[in-house]
């Protein structure tokens, strides 16, 4: 293979490797520079490589284009991994994340940054990773910004049928810790001149 | 001051004070705290022009570099100090020490950013589990309850609104020196001396004092009023030195 | 290859792809059910074959096991992909907080607040935020404060297979130049003995 095909097959790769969404060709085109027809060819190569070498992954084309999965063969061994994954509980910012999304759903990233006073994209990745929110679309606004909502999971790992049962929070009142802090800032602005 | 202090933002006093000592060429015999100490006062000002909030932090090092300047003006023996009293020379040799030891970490920074910069090459699969093994995935919200996402939704939203009480309504007031000048000056009108403790009897915050204090040695420096302390721990005094003994 | 060795290739090769977290060789060996010294052997090949045949992607070593990444030379084109990734940089502040904290742990906020001269809080629940840092417990004094470490996500976003791969701190010292500047920059006529 000429270096000019291994990096073109390379860089092809690297992009189906990362993507979390089948790729079109054009789509692959437009990024590289590269010529469609081209791209389609590296692709086809890929497919067979892949078939051929017995990987531990494949490429398929999908709606929408192509996209690499793990092969169906070894899927007992993924089993197995995924129920031996660390059942580790979720970090405070997560479930502080998952309690925004579950009452304000939906929502997007910027809302929830808005909220927490942190960027929350890694937390919410996570999220999104262990299946607990899902997308909801995107927002009528410029940018048109992805709209996040509570999965079936969700609801499930609560017992709920419905987002209707989530403690209701009306009847909240600050309780007293906020309540001095909030006199205690006054306070010290008033006497500052 | 023969340059102008860029009005950058640094990361904190030792940031401030470092860079102003690295700026200095090593002309031994020239320079001494004496000037820092000036440079450092100098950008806090220029910060406070800006309308930004100082820091108490940047004050108890100003006050730190005004006390050990105080102290090189007013020559004093050490065994005037009492034993559990940090006397300036010691203050220095901490203030050195913090100095080098935060230049360190900096040191540290500067490497585990160039290898992070390096490491944001290296893409990982951020894809998620395959749907078909979505089913397999631990129950991570195990023994969470939803009244715990109640409260949690609850805690952020109220401390949010803290924030926007503090924004909104009552934008914070920097303390600047300058103004506690005026204030001390108003205060000296019409009397020959009074005690740092009745200048400061209105302050109820720590950062108050400093600024008094900083204010109180600022009018020293330019002359305006002298400072006397009859004994350890006694009532500073801050005396008119206008030859009319009044403040105008 | 035999077919065995495909086959254990392709598993192996599987569970990389799939894991969103450093497998290490135990824990491939446990679900494999094959001996350690192989599965060390095939991680070996893989890694010598990806590097060799110039792919999109590549094995690493990294916080205490193996995982996959994107080949470092296509990532100009994987930013244009994934416009969204996360490429924030980390602050200054962030950075000092983050050597502090690596050099120190376990550390309380007020050790990591009097080493930087200034309340640190903010970017403490920052680094927290990104899952750099983790809380490992209290420190047993009055208040109990919490005290720090640095995450398994901190030695990958940093290269490092593990903490012992940190340079010692001595090598950090400031040099003898900014020593004596300091030093004379302080100087006090009166004060010194």
């Amino acid at each position: 293979m000429s270096d000019t095909n291994v990096r073109l097959r390379g860089i092809v790769e690297s992009l189906l490797f990362v993507s979390d969404q089948p790729l079109s060709v054009e789509k692959i085109s437009e990024i590289v520079e590269v010529d469609g027809e081209e791209i389609k060819k590296v692709l086809e190569d890929l497919e067979n490589e892949y078939k051929r070498a017995d990987r531990g992954y494949q490429l398929r084309e999908v709606a929408g284009g192509f996209r690499m999965n793990s092969h169906p063969a070894y899927s007992p061994y993924i089993e197995k991994l995924l129920i031996s994954f660390d059942h580790r509980r979720l970090t405070q910012a997560a479930l502080e994340t998952l309690s925004i999304i579950a009452y304000k759903q939906p929502v997007t990233k910027a809302d929830i940054g808005a909220i927490r006073g942190v960027n929350s994209d890694g937390v919410i990745n996570t999220l999104l990773n262990r299946d607990l929110i899902k997308e909801e679309g995107k927002q009528d606004t410029p940018g048109q910004p992805i709209l996040y909502g509570t999965s079936t999971r969700f609801m499930e790992s609560f017992g709920m049928r419905s987002l209707a049962e989530l403690p209701p929070l009306d009847e909240f009142n600050p309780d007293e810790d906020i309540r001095r802090q909030i006199e205690d800032n006054l306070r010290t602005q008033a006497v500052v001149e | 001051m023969a340059y102008q202090i860029k009005s950058e933002m640094y990361e904190g006093p030792f940031d401030l004070l470092l860079s102003l000592v690295s700026r200095q060429k090593i002309d031994i015999y020239d320079i001494s705290l004496a000037g820092i100490a000036d440079e450092y006062l100098e950008y806090i000002d220029s910060i406070q022009d800006l309308d930004l909030d100082i820091s108490t932090e940047f004050l108890l090092v100003a006050a730190t570099l005004l006390e050990i300047k105080a102290a090189s003006l007013l020559p004093k023996k050490e065994e005037a100090y009492e034993e559990d009293e940090i006397s300036p020379h010691e203050a220095r040799e901490i203030l050195i020490a913090r100095l080098l030891e935060y230049k360190k970490f900096k040191n540290v920074a500067a490497e585990l950013a160039a290898r992070h910069e390096a490491e944001s090459k290296y893409h990982l699969r951020d894809v998620g589990v395959e749907e078909e093994f979505k089913n397999l995935i631990p129950d991570f919200l195990a023994g969470v309850s939803r009244e715990r996402m109640r409260k949690l939704f609850l805690a952020i939203n109220d401390k949010k609104e803290i924030g926007l009480t503090q924004a909104d309504h009552i934008t914070p007031k920097p303390l600047s020196v300058e103004a506690f000048i005026d204030r001390v000056k108003l205060k000296l009108r019409g009397v020959k001396s009074t005690s740092f403790r009745d200048l400061t009897a209105d302050c109820t915050e720590k950062v108050e004092l400093i600024t008094a204090f900083l204010a109180v040695l600022e009018l020293y420096k330019q002359g305006i009023v002298d400072i006397g302390q009859a004994e350890t721990f006694g009532d500073i005094m801050v005396i008119v030195a206008d030859k009319s003994g009044v403040i105008a």
